[in-house]
């Protein structure tokens, strides 16, 4: 025991192992300005996008309400329209950092609000579809890629580009018509829309069922739309190790087949497929929009898809300041996953 | 089949074309340290002679060959081509190209994929126009085929028309010098020539470059790390360790008597059925970025290891005393406090 | 939710397709926050379920002075607010002073207190409002009345925020036959509980539940499933297909309100009267508009655009206010009469040039007409097509544009359009309705830039009146004016499609009755007459109240109607998938992965 | 193959590898390439064998089958007799169980070899503990550290990543890790090329050793006669698919009766030779591709000792003097 | 040294190269079954749209001119995939739908391949802060979800057939410059981009004759791909709500057939065909592009 505590403390003054500590910081660094670079470019971008909208916003964004001039310039203060645009900029960083997202000009309450309401249903469904997604897509992009130019590996292929094709929403109307509506011998076991249903009583455990049993269909359509996704990100990556010679290394040292796959290729295969997948992350978000569309889920995609027919700008600009904050942070954590998992990094 | 054997030719000594004066050319690696490829190098080429670049691996024979190409810009010191420095411009460079050529270490990635035959050789001939300054009044095709012909690769039209993967590793290396001998330049660097190759073909590429000095008086300069090469077809050699030629001379000179303990080390290692006594150095080469002090050899010097050095009373040097800088004449020399 | 067990709680689910933008009276606008406020709060007077006139509510009856200017309302005692409070003529008072203050609370109630000066509740069963005119509109006061109690701690200023919501499991405080225990705005579910105390009796339904579809057809299959109740606001198709399906009934009830093709008679700028925009001069010309109505075929556009289920228009008050209503003489009606319309314009001297097109009395080219449609619209964008290809069968060019309301709006108030279809739902006094044609409402509420001091004499008069005959004479007179001035030409009246679970609920009355829809009504009262169909007996021998079904078929029965032809559609699905698979098994055999 | 006596094995009487008329194929899209046709070597504990030629001949091909490594696109024929076991029939089983523990591969390329995301100490011990499931965590630890040293990298360096060494380190680590399971066979996939001079001194010294310690057998390939003639105890030359000529290191070098083997000797001339100077020997033209032999020798288009008859039939591989068979019809005429 | 004049002028042997090239190129992608089926099926859609006036009367699209009734089903009235709520053939709204959705997509490719390529090519070749630069705003689109900035810019810009195409474009250039960018940082060290440079060529010798070449058949690939994608944005932002109301495209039919409810009224007709002629299309492009890339991506050759 002592000698191997040795070794370690030994190990840890390699030049290599101090070499891979700074880089491994060096790479934390990039990615995390990297990260917050994004996040600005999101902030200018949301800040502008809304204030070139053409005509009067005072006008187009009060939908109407206002009609004399005395009104309009209390509208314009409120939102902070009548200052030059410098200062609006000003203010909405400091509106923004402090998590004041400005009001719903057509619930009237604050979008940060509505935002933190919504935004559980999305997260549960985008968590659990990508979840799933990855877990089954992975899968398949193993089984295809191991078993490459055979019938599997064809039907695997063929069938996820298929769904792959499909526009998720279209998808998921033909799933109610056949597992909500039901159709033919199938029974119209799940609920057409909504996240819970009316007489669920928050907090039991059938709540917690009748939530899931909700979801089934929403996270059936996303998860076998994106599954090629990932199934192909994990076959072609697979396929870049299959034909290296350091598994024909683990072969002849003994390993079975499935050894060599499991612990060889596909724990390489992945390491460049987590940020792959963590760039999709940002297509689920774009088929989770579509999807609360049709299965009614009060979630963040609904509430911008909504927020669209009015258009209630501070809402499009709070949905898109997250989701899009959403997915860099979520791309952050996959490259700082990946750092720390491929010490390959720094070359 | 062998190449008939050419004699040497004498190389005066002011028949210097290229010439490299103190250059040094330092990197930036990725952790920030300032690696010096190349520290202080004084080496020239003549008209006429090939000259034999040698070392261990990341000696920088590759760094000193670019510089000389005007590929890598010297940190210090300056490259010189016939008496006047290199210009850096983009025209400058363009003039300098169409005199001086190289053949790059990796002959097989050097071909474009998407090109022909015909359109690699002609790329140089079509940037320098040399089908308007031909003297013969040859067209372009015909600049190509006389340049395929001349490497060995007859009868050229059958060869205009392949893809790079269509061509045997022997081929390709042709194909490349072809396309630098087009441009009919008067110094002509070949970086690793043939270590790519098979055993058997190298001969072929070996004499096709003593040809080129014997036929058309060019200067030629081979990096390599193997000295049987050297032997083939050198006139002189300079030996470089860690950025610097710590040893040059003729080919016999320095082949047969080394001064310095480093040659000695590399001719031992040879691979041979009649062993010399093999002095296998330890450890790798060392980085380029923490360069000992004293004589830059003396960490792995077998000489300082055993005594001699210290009996000859110089083990102190070796540590402590940096060596000059050797001297592009042609006399043979050696970078090392016993000799 | 089966209420087939007396011991459950008898829910009604109702699917609506839109969220309420705010529980806060003074805040929302949606339709759907009506409703809300309804059921939560009371109003002074309710309107009938047949012609939507005013019906006794908090107030049991009001009188009028001599000259007109004082109203003196006499309140209900006893009604109690749903924490227990007393709700007395102090809190009427004190929620229309709110709005007669001004600020955010007038935005949405202001208008209806045009001329109104003072607000005073002498004791708690009496409210006096002082006007500076007469003011004919005054009883129909939809205002939902709070508490003040509750509201006197929101200032002005919070109640721009203010949600009105449950906190803390604690439902809104109200006075209405509901109570709001679960519900955000903008939220998907509001849940309602029935208020065991109401004066107007309690309601058959111990809670009301709405659920935000996002769409139609999930909120269509979910009544079919029975996971739903009522679904409102459903197509006319959709209708149609719930007409075949067991225990359910559906129906397309009249909805108080048009739709119309606008157009710019001349805009100005309000305040120096110089004209602005770029208006086409032949619109200005009402000869020509009116020109203009014998060339539409609203028949086809009723049955095309609306799928049958609408009225053509003529006038800007629908018919389920038959009391105001004018309709045209049978030999001046507008019918789809393209000679007509054709020689009309020739007679106002637009003839057909060398070109075939029409030109100006003066010759010069009329040009292109720019008709807009909204985007989000789809009827609007269909109707103005056709409008389109009709005009050119009469020599006139058009363009169609469409863009969002919003937009639109904008491009309206710059007068820079010709032509728009857009739609106005009419509030049971069409007093204010009949303000938006007004010389004093350009740049305003009025979209036409329609001016006529005749009409705006006759406007003034029927708001001042105090005889109601008098007043039906001069509304009727100003829908003549505009008839003949054409600044809208109505295409149609629209419907409300609407389905409920006939086998489990029953007695819903339609309003207007007969013909009309079955809720988010102008009232409660079907809310308080909807029972369970196991109970529901006779209605209480409210006649006109539908009745239960007979036929007794389970929720979640087989509805072959639209399985068969989904069963095709996954077919094919499942076809597309097979052939996608095919396609990736006819791939070459290619040289076969290293392997053991 | 059926019965070989226990005994037999562990008395080792009869080579660790036994190649009798390996013919190997690869099926391609244009056509069979026969890569290996008809090549006989043993290797006996404790000697060196070397295989030399051209890239392309087959070397790596013929390795692959001594673990039933080749692609599944390829067809052995011939035994492949691994301590008396033909390989390329034996149970998955038996082979799992005899990959790395009686014979392994330090292949060619060590860079690719080696899993780049794996810690090199890893990846030694994983043969080990798949090998002797038996042995404790630290005893392997300490293995893998033993086994390091002995190719002369500090024990420490097994935290290292692959790409955190240089050439010469990793196939170091490459063959510390053929060396794990203690094998008695082990064949070398060209491991100096592509290693600068002092460098493959360096390893070569370093394979010497180990045969010389262990008693292993070793087969070893590369392009460069002067390697193998330098460390072989025999040597076999393969040409377009099939063994040349053999004999002992120094005949093959010093003494070549093939002109083959004339030309890859003379392609490494010995510095001092004066013969040598301005004189680069080398052959003409190309190897042959494997689809499309030329009729007869298969050398013939390139000999220059090639005559009419040389494209007749293709030479059997004879043996001219004792412990010396050569595939030439011209062996001995002037 | 040879005598003998070379048969084939420069020009020859250029056309003679290419044509080879092509030839070689469809050969391998001959082999490609899937390649091939999506080949055909894009033939036959590019067919359709291009011949829409001769197989279906432009008329048809005409709510004015529609003669069927409200949503028919499909074999009666002669309609063979029966008619909408207004009563247009589903048959004649598929075809000249194609040519929108087909429009839209292809368009929209191009706008996003040109600004792809640029930036790709610029980062990647370059070296200093301007190509730093287009490198972040590349990962920045990349990383901004697409739908949520889609829908915020076509609200911005109004709902039009060529705004759908700006959006699209201008959301889904940044993976093809990523592409085209990690090509251009490899290709750029090759060694015979180096050769070029020994050979005297400057940086637009370098990018337009080694760079570029070896780029193009990777950007040829992921076109393909990226129409695939644009058409289903296309289709999604139609159904949003997002799309040109005046045009009919397989996106709005969907959007239309929603909105009336054609699920509930088991108008399958309406629902299923457009859907299917979606999924059929991006799939035939996918195919497609799978192939040329499998072709034109030396890593994925030959596996
Ligand atoms: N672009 C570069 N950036 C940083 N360091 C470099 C660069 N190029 C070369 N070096 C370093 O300079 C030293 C000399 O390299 P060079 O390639 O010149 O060696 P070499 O003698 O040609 O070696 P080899 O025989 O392996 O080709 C090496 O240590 C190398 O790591
Ligand atoms: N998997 C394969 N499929 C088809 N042909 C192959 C395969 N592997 C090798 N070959 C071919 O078989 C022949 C022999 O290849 P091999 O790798 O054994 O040669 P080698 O002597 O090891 O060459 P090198 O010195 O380059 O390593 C070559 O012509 C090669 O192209
Ligand atoms: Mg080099
Ligand atoms: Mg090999």
């Amino acid at each position: 025991m002592t000698d191997l505590a040795a070794q370690g403390a030994d190990a840890a003054h390699t030049p290599a192992t101090v070499g891979r500590r700074r880089s491994y910081g060096r790479y934390v660094l990039g990615k995390v300005l990297g990260s917050a670079g994004s996040l600005a470019f999101v902030l200018v971008l949301g800040f502008f996008l809304f204030r070139v909208l053409p005509g009067d916003p005072a006008r187009t964004l009060g939908r109407g309400r206002f009609r004399t001039e005395a009104q309009l310039e209390e509208f314009r203060a409120t939102y902070g329209l009548d200052q030059p645009l410098p200062q609006q900029f000003l203010t909405y960083l400091k509106n923004t950092f402090s998590g004041d997202l400005g009001v719903s000009l057509r619930y009237r309450v604050p979008v940060s609000d509505l935002i933190l309401d919504r935004l559980w249903p999305t997260l549960l469904l985008v968590g659990i579809a990508t979840l799933l997604a990855t877990v089954i897509g992975v899968y398949l992009g193993v089984i295809s890629a191991w078993n490459r130019g055979k019938a599997t590996d064809k039907v695997t292929t063929g069938t996820t580009l298929t769904l792959y094709s499909m526009p998720e929403w279209w998808l998921g109307l033909l799933l109610i018509a056949a597992f909500a509506v039901g159709m033919g011998p199938l029974p119209g076991i799940f609920p057409t829309g909504g996240l819970h249903s009316v007489d669920a009583e928050p907090g039991t455990i059938g709540y917690v069922g009748d939530t899931a049993l909700h979801l089934v269909l929403p996270v059936l359509t996303l998860v076998l739309v994106y599954l090629a996704d990932f199934s192909l990100i994990m076959r072609s990556s697979l396929l870049d190790e299959i034909g290296e010679d350091y598994l024909t290394t683990a072969r002849a040292k003994g390993l079975r087949d499935v050894v060599v796959r499991r612990r060889h290729a596909v724990r390489n295969a992945l390491l460049p497929t987590t940020t792959l997948i963590a760039l999709s992350i940002g297509f689920v978000v774009s088929g989770a929009i579509t999807v609360e569309t049709v299965f009614s889920i009060p979630g963040l995609g609904l509430l911008a898809t909504e927020a669209l027919t009015i258009p209630d700008y501070w809402v499009l600009q709070g949905t898109f300041l997250v989701t899009s904050a959403g997915v860099i942070l979520a791309n952050l954590l996959a490259n700082l996953v990946y750092g720390l998992l491929d010490p390959r990094v720094r070359s | 089949m062998s190449a008939a054997a050419v004699p040497a030719p004498d190389p005066a000594p002011d028949d210097v074309v290229l010439e490299a004066r103190g250059v040094e050319v330092e990197f930036v690696t990725r952790t920030g340290h300032a690696a010096r490829a190349l520290d202080g190098v004084d080496l020239s080429v003549r008209r006429g002679e090939v000259l034999a670049i040698v070392g261990e691996s990341g000696s920088g024979k590759t760094t000193l060959a670019r510089t000389l190409m005007g590929l890598e810009r010297p940190t210090r010191g300056e490259v010189v081509f016939g008496g006047a420095p290199l210009d850096y411009s983009f025209r400058g460079l363009k003039a300098y190209r169409s005199r001086v050529q190289m053949v790059l270490q990796d002959a097989a990635g050097s071909l474009n994929p998407r090109q022909t035959v015909y359109e690699s050789v002609a790329e140089g001939i079509r940037l320098h126009r040399r089908d308007r300054s031909d003297e013969q009044g040859r067209s372009e095709a015909e600049l190509v085929a006389a340049a395929l012909a001349e490497s060995g690769l007859r009868p050229p039209e059958r060869l205009f028309l392949r893809y790079p993967h269509e061509l045997s590793g022997g081929q390709k290396q042709r194909v490349l010098i072809a396309g630098a001998l087009a441009l009919r330049p008067e110094v002509l660097l070949a970086d690793e020539p043939v270590s790519s190759l098979d055993a058997s073909i190298r001969g072929e590429i070996l004499a096709l470059l003593l040809r080129f000095r014997q036929e058309l008086g060019m200067g030629v300069a081979v990096v390599t790390h193997d000295l049987g090469l050297a032997w083939n077809i050198a006139d002189r050699i300079a030996v470089m360790y860690l950025g610097r030629v710590v040893e040059c001379g003729t080919t016999e000179e320095v082949l047969t008597a080394p001064r310095h303990p480093y040659t000695q080390a590399l001719l031992s290692v040879v691979p041979e059925i009649e062993q010399l006594e093999p002095v296998v150095l330890t450890g790798e080469v060392p980085d380029p970025s923490r360069i000992p002090s004293g004589c830059r050899f003396h960490p792995r010097c077998p000489k300082l290891a055993d005594g001699t050095a210290d009996r000859a009373g110089v083990a102190g040097d070796c540590v402590g005393t940096p060596l000059p800088v050797l001297p592009a004449t042609g006399d043979h020399r050696a970078a090392c406090h016993l000799a | 939710p089966s209420p087939a067990h007396a011991a459950d709680p008898v829910r009604l689910t109702v699917g609506i397709t839109n969220e309420v933008d705010s529980f806060n009276p003074f805040l929302g606008i949606e339709a759907e926050s009506y409703e809300m406020w309804a059921l939560t709060y009371d109003y002074m007077i309710t309107y009938s379920m047949e012609d939507m006139s005013p019906e006794p509510g908090l107030a049991t009856s009001w009188e009028t002075s001599e000259d007109g200017l004082t109203w003196t309302f006499d309140i209900r005692e006893g009604v109690l607010w749903s924490d227990g409070q007393p709700l007395t003529a102090r809190d009427i008072a004190y929620t229309y002073n709110r709005i007669l203050d001004g600020g955010p609370e007038s935005s949405s109630w202001g208008s209806y207190l045009t001329s109104v000066t003072k607000i005073e509740a002498p004791d708690d069963t009496h409210v006096v409002l002082t006007l500076e005119k007469p003011n004919a509109v005054l009883p129909l006061l939809p205002i939902p009345i709070v508490p003040e109690h509750i509201w006197k701690d929101i200032t002005e200023k919070e109640v721009k925020s203010y949600a009105a919501e449950p906190t803390d499991g604690q439902p809104v405080v109200g006075s209405g036959p509901f109570r709001l225990v679960e519900g955000t705005a903008g939220g998907s579910t509001y849940r309602f509980e029935k208020n065991p105390d109401y004066w107007q009796g309690t309601s058959h339904l111990d809670e009301v539940v709405f659920q935000v579809y996002k769409s139609d057809d999930p909120m269509v299959q979910a009544l079919i499933k029975g996971e739903i109740d009522f679904a409102d606001d459903i197509t006319p198709l959709q209708v149609k297909a719930l007409e075949g399906e067991d225990g359910i009934t559906a129906l397309n009830g009249d909805s108080p309100g048009f739709d119309e093709i606008g157009f710019n008679t001349g805009a100005i700028d309000t305040e120096t009267g110089e004209p602005i925009g770029d208006g086409n001069p032949a619109l200005a010309d009402p000869k020509f508009r009116h020109a203009l109505g014998y060339a539409l075929d609203l028949d086809q556009i009723i049955s095309k655009v609306y799928q049958g289920a609408g009225l053509p228009g003529d006038t800007i008050i629908p018919p389920a206010y038959s009391t105001w209503k004018w309709d045209p003489p049978e030999d001046e009606a507008f019918s789809f009469d393209l000679d007509k319309a054709g020689s009309l314009l020739d007679d106002a001297g637009y003839t057909e040039g060398s070109d075939g097109k029409r030109t100006m009395p003066d010759g010069s080219p009329i040009g292109t007409l720019r008709l807009f449609a909204r985007s989000e619209n789809k009827k609007s964008v269909d109707t103005m097509d056709y409008f389109k290809e009709w005009l050119g069968e009469l020599g006139i060019d058009a363009e169609l544009t469409t863009m969002e309301s919003n937009k639109l709006t904008n491009i309206i108030l710059d007068g820079e359009f010709d032509a728009f279809h857009w739609g106005w739902y009419v509030e049971p006094d069409p007093d204010s309705m009949l303000s938006y044609m007004t010389c004093d409402q350009r740049g305003g509420w009025s979209d036409s830039w329609y001016c006529n001091p005749e009409y705006d004499d006759l406007y003034a008069q029927q708001n001042g009146a105090t005889d109601d005959a008098e007043r039906q004479e001069a509304v009727q007179r100003m829908q003549e004016i505009l008839f003949e001035d054409s600044p809208y030409l109505v295409t149609a009246y629209n419907t409300i499609g609407e389905a409920y679970r006939s086998d489990r609920f029953a007695c819903f009355q339609p309003q207007p009755d007969p013909g009309g829809i079955l809720l988010f009504q102008y009232g409660v009262h079907n809310y308080l007459n909807i029972r369970p169909a196991d109970d529901a007996g006779d209605c209480d021998g409210n006649e006109s109240a539908q009745g239960p079904e007979a036929a007794g078929g389970g929720a979640g029965d087989d509805d072959d109607g639209s399985s068969t032809p989904l069963l095709v559609g996954g077919a094919v699905l499942l076809g597309a998938v097979v052939l996608g698979g095919g396609a990736w098994a006819m791939r070459r055999r290619s040289t076969a992965a290293y392997r053991e | 193959m059926s019965a070989v006596p226990e005994t037999a094995l562990s008395e080792r009487t009869e080579p660790l590898l036994d190649l009798r008329d390996v013919t190997v194929t690869y099926r391609t899209s244009e056509g069979p390439l026969p890569a290996v046709r008809g090549v006989n070597l043993t290797v006996a504990p404790g000697q060196v064998v070397g295989l030399a030629g051209e890239s392309g001949c087959g070397k790596s091909t013929l390795v692959s089958t001594v673990l039933r490594l080749q692609p599944s696109g390829a067809k052995v024929e011939g035994e492949v007799l691994v301590l008396g076991q033909d390989v390329q029939t034996v149970g998955w089983g038996a082979l799992r169980a005899l990959r790395w523990a009686e014979a392994s591969i330090v292949f060619q390329g060590a860079l690719h070899s080696l899993n780049p995301v794996q810690r090199i100490g890893a990846q030694i011990a994983e043969p080990i503990t798949v090998h002797e499931p038996d042995l404790g965590d630290a005893a392997v630890q300490r293995r893998v550290e033993e086994l390091l040293e002995q190719v002369g990298l500090p024990g420490a360096r097994k935290r290292a990543y692959p790409h955190q060494l240089s050439g010469g380190q990793r196939q170091r680590v490459m063959i510390a890790m053929a060396l794990a399971c203690r094998p008695q066979l082990i064949v070398a996939d060209e491991p100096t090329t592509a290693l600068d001079v002092m460098v493959q001194a360096q390893i070569l010294d370093l394979l010497r050793d180990l045969v010389r310690d262990l008693g292993v057998g070793l087969l070893i390939i590369s392009h460069d006669l002067s390697v193998l003639a330098d460390v072989c105890d025999r040597v076999l030359v393969m040409y377009a698919g099939r063994v040349v000529e053999s004999g002992t290191a120094a005949q093959a070098f010093t003494d070549p009766l093939h002109p083959y083997t004339a030309a890859l000797s003379g392609a490494f001339p010995r510095i001092g030779d004066p013969a040598a100077r301005y004189a680069p020997a080398g052959l003409a033209g190309d190897p042959p591709d494997p689809r499309e032999l030329p009729p007869g020798c298969s050398f013939a288009p390139r000999c220059p000792r090639a005559v009419d008859r040389c494209t007749e039939a293709e030479p059997p591989l004879l043996e001219v003097a004792p412990g010396r068979p050569v595939a030439c019809i011209r062996v001995g005429e002037p | 040294m040879s005598a003998s004049t070379p048969a084939l002028t420069p020009r020859q042997v250029t056309r003679r190269r290419r044509a080879d090239a092509v030839r070689r190129s469809w050969a391998s992608f001959r082999s490609h079954r899937s390649g091939l089926f999506g080949l055909a099926l894009l033939t036959f859609f590019l067919l359709v749209a291009l011949l829409a006036p001769l197989l279906a009367d432009g008329e048809g699209l005409e709510v004015t001119k529609a003669t069927g009734g409200v949503l028919e089903s499909p074999g009666s009235g002669g309609y063979v995939l029966g008619t909408d709520e207004n009563g247009r053939s589903i048959v004649t709204l598929l075809i000249w739908g194609s040519r929108i959705s087909l429009f839209v997509g292809l368009l929209a490719t191009v706008i996003s391949m040109v600004i792809g390529t640029l930036v790709g090519l610029m980062s990647g070749f370059f070296e200093g802060w301007p190509a730093r630069i287009l490198y972040r705003v590349t990962e920045w689109f990349l990383v901004i979800p697409f739908i949520p900035l889609a829908i915020v810019l076509a609200t911005v810009l109004g709902r039009s057939l060529i705004n759908i195409v700006i959006v699209i474009g201008i959301t889904g250039w940044a993976s093809t410059a990523m592409l085209i960018r990690s090509q251009t940082l490899s290709i750029k060290e090759r060694p015979y981009v180096e050769r070029a440079r020994v050979l005297g060529a400057g940086r637009w010798h370098q990018m337009s004759r080694h760079v570029l070449p070896n780029v193009m058949p990777m950007v040829f690939a992921n076109t393909t791909l990226t129409v695939a994608l644009a058409i289903l944005a296309e289709t999604t932002l139609s159904f949003l709500g997002l799309g040109d109301p005046t045009r009919v495209s397989w996106g709005s039919m969907l959007e239309d057939a929603f909105d009336v409810g054609a699920m509930t009224t088991g108008a399958w007709w309406y629902i299923v065909p457009p859907g299917v002629c979606v999924v059929l299309v991006v799939l035939a492009f996918t195919l497609v592009g799978q192939a040329l890339e499998e072709i034109f991506n030396p890593r994925l050759r030959g596996r």
